[in-house]
């Protein structure tokens, strides 16, 4: 049953250094408060798993909280590179990082069959790419028709982490808007912490509500604005003029490190 | 419209017309987002716009920055979790057509956003897959979108990361499609407003076949121009 | 794009004699109309697949229209047998009809596998009962862990048939409630028809609302209490005392001829 | 409470004390359903009550006649559709107790709810299988609730359906459990007020074990009596 705990205590309790750790949320809803405590508390030798890194992963890669990047789409949306991103795969800074990478609708099935509690993922895809050499992913054949199929393993991620517009008092949240993969990712991992805008006393369900009820979350904890610069629908909207940012911040080392230190490092906890 | 169009505004309204019939348009960041949004203004107002991020039918006003942005929810016909997007949706190609981008695109129409250079030692991580490999085998109609440079119409990719089979390539100089009688091979079918056969061929990274019947692109319209040019300024 | 018509010439039009046909609506928003008209067009040797049979298909083998019928679970809910299901398996009355049963979980994934264009469905089923032995489920390996898994073979109806709450004028339609396997059985079909209680000028999201674009549906009619005597959530009541007199009218064959001639047959088509 | 408790009422009571402290029970049709709601009213008020229908959380007022009835999506906590259900909550094992009923019962637990008689020439032809197969494997605790005679608890089934192992069978005359000295075989742990064991072997159709420590069942309460008679009549 969720407990409603601070921010602090709740990064503190679930997530350990060496981890395997996915933070998800597909463009709307991405958990940056929480990323951001990560760093805070010098988590180290991560495995982040996340379809699209975006620039929460950017950040806790440039900082160097992970020894591997599990994703799909390592692109700042719009405007290009992730340079955090790219320096630690190109040259291994600060901490070299092992990828494993695969196509969006192979991550979303390895979430589901996580999610399902099977242990492969089935799908039509990787076909004739060179990703098949670099990555994991086998073929199984229909017992059926024997056509040959794409199989990824299931993901089972120590910790989920997501971000939510409201939880109830009882620790039941609701996320509306564009739903990623928050559901499967919640449900695959073992633990798991939902950052919220806030608590209601009652959930009042919305035309593309999301419920996760209270008993398979074990923390949340309230985090407003938890989500910035990415938004939370119908409470917060993109900042897409700091998306645009990001690339001139990111893109020198010591640029970078002195925006976090400032914005993360030193910035007082709001929630 | 007072000044004349640039390459980039030629290869938006080319992109956008290849829409004109379509039901539905799977689309990627960037430029193809632009071109698909424009249709919808100029050519296809039915058209059903399908955004990666989950909502489908949406109508966005401004161009957005990302393929999530709060404006394609809010104005969706419906917005689906990634799973059954890729599952139900895309897998089984109910969404008619795809407009792709790349980094590397080579004969074949083959596609790579993943690495220049060697994977292991890269010379410039390009962000991988997203979701192309699925939605170029997926949509029975692919384009593509690209600038036209001799590093992007490659000899060889660095990566194969999608195997598509484009109708179009959409290039700044002009249009390739794909040639029957070379089994299929890209060749130079149109070529845009000003632009020079030697041209586009100093700017393949291969020796580009010309279609026999090549043709100047319909130059824009004051019409389409000023739609496109009105949709950006937004 | 799905064409408004009247319900007759839909099914005329879409349901033709020997067609696999799947009305889903699991208790809730069952297509009794539609399945009246089916009856009353006088279709034989269907395939009628559907989870729960319940009294639509109850009547639809008692009066002869099918050949083969697939399901999971072939009882009157909550109160005990449907007499003409049973009748038709266990004496062939009026017709012999063929069977192929399957657990709910095996059916729903056979619905699932047949939406995403997938030959089989995956699941972790059917261990150690006699089902494996009457049924049409295989296994597959896992090829990351070796575990052997269940599969079922993909549904592909000739003609998907739901009942909904509303449609807009442009075929779009929302349903909500319990929502069943009626958007996985539209998309597994090669054809669809969707009643619905009432057309609107727009659809507005509700909580729960699920959206069946007007571009994968082929005909929508407008069918007023269509569900009847199951319901459409929030528009009209379970007629829990129907199902129950059902037990008796059902009963004898004469009897159940009778009221079918009385309530179907001979009925005005009230759309 | 004026009447002292049918033997019926004595099973449905029996069965919903057992979900005291119990996380949430996923439910079928008849009994169960009933056993489940009262445990809410007497033991449990923060279980969560699943339906196979779809409704996780449903908080019902009266007894519904079907898994599906309007009011089980009514009081939910929320929704889901029939895939979700049986592969997101069931075969993850996020419900943690199941209750089910039978036409036949074997000495190991195992459920028929196919045919009496021959597959293909059933004496009498049964629902099928439903939710069962994997609502057994699924759930960490399995309960079955049935009638306690001869043609219920059968030497041997006439078809698998379920392969259970429940941690109590829940009878209107007592209550079996696995033996874990006789390999699992279930045996009769408690007999309902009044009965004998006679009585119960008499109604079972194998050499019917009895535990050493045979208990009495705990007398329905006035408390417990009047709050189940309550929920029927609504």
């Amino acid at each position: 049953m969720a407990e409603i705990v601070e921010l602090r205590e709740a990064v503190a309790e679930l997530v350990g250094d060496g981890d395997s750790v996915a933070m998800e949320g597909f463009t709307h809803l991405i958990p940056f408060a929480a990323g951001h405590e990560i760093v805070r508390q010098g988590r180290r030798d991560l495995e982040l798993i996340r379809m699209t890194p975006d620039l929460v992963y950017d950040q806790m890669l440039g900082m160097g909280c992970a020894r591997r990047l599990v994703f799909s789409y390592g692109g700042n949306p719009g405007v290009g590179s992730l340079h955090r991103f790219r320096d630690a795969i190109e040259h291994g800074w600060p901490v070299p990082v092992e990828i494993e990478e695969h196509s969006h609708a192979g991550m979303a099935n390895r979430y589901a069959a996580g999610a399902a509690h099977l242990p492969f993922g089935l799908l039509r895809g990787y076909a004739g790419t060179d990703l098949t050499k670099h990555t994991n992913v086998k073929t199984v054949t229909c017992p059926f028709t024997g056509e040959e199929l794409a199989a990824v393993p299931a993901l089972h991620p120590d910790v989920a982490i997501v971000h939510a517009q409201e939880a109830d008092r009882r620790g039941n949240v609701q996320l509306w808007g564009i739903p990623g993969v928050q559901k499967e990712a919640v449900l695959s991992a073992a633990r798991s912490l939902v950052t919220v805008e806030r608590l209601v006393d009652e959930l009042v369900p919305r035309p593309g509500g999301i419920v996760l009820p209270g008993w398979v979350i074990d923390a949340i904890a309230v985090a407003p604005r938890g989500a910035h610069p990415s938004y939370a629908h119908d409470l917060t909207d993109r900042d897409n003029d700091f998306y645009q940012q990001w690339d001139i911040i990111s893109r020198d080392r010591d640029d970078f490190r002195a925006w976090m230190d400032e914005h993360v490092l030193d910035a007082e906890v709001t929630a | 419209m007072s000044t004349s169009a640039t390459a980039g505004e030629v290869q938006t309204i080319v992109a956008a017309r290849l829409l004109a019939g379509a039901p539905s348009c799977f689309i990627g960041v960037g430029g193809p987002s632009t071109a698909a949004i424009l249709a919808r203004a100029i050519v296809n107002p039915d058209l059903v716009l399908v955004y990666e991020s989950g909502t489908i039918g949406a109508k966005p006003y401004r161009i957005p920055l990302s393929i999530g942005d709060g404006e394609l929810a809010a104005t969706a016909d419906f917005v689906v979790p990634v799973v059954e997007m890729f599952n139900y949706w895309i897998q089984p190609g109910r969404i008619d057509m795809a407009f792709l981008g790349a980094a590397q695109i080579d004969r074949e129409g083959s596609l790579n956003t993943t690495v220049i250079g060697d994977y292991d030692a890269p010379k410039t991580r390009l962000p991988g897959a997203g979701g192309a490999p699925e939605i170029a085998t997926g949509c029975d109609r692919v384009m593509v979108v690209a600038p036209h440079a001799k590093r992007t119409f490659v000899e060889r990719l660095d990566f194969l990361t999608t195997r598509a089979a484009p109708e179009a390539v959409i290039t700044d100089l002009g249009v390739l499609a794909p040639d029957p009688e070379a089994g299929g091979e890209l060749a130079l079918t149109h070529i845009h407003p000003g632009v020079t056969v030697d041209a586009v061929r100093d700017a393949t990274g291969w020796e580009l076949r010309v279609a026999a019947d090549l043709r100047t692109t319909e130059p824009p319209t004051d019409e389409e121009l000023s739609a496109l040019r009105e949709l950006v300024a937004r």
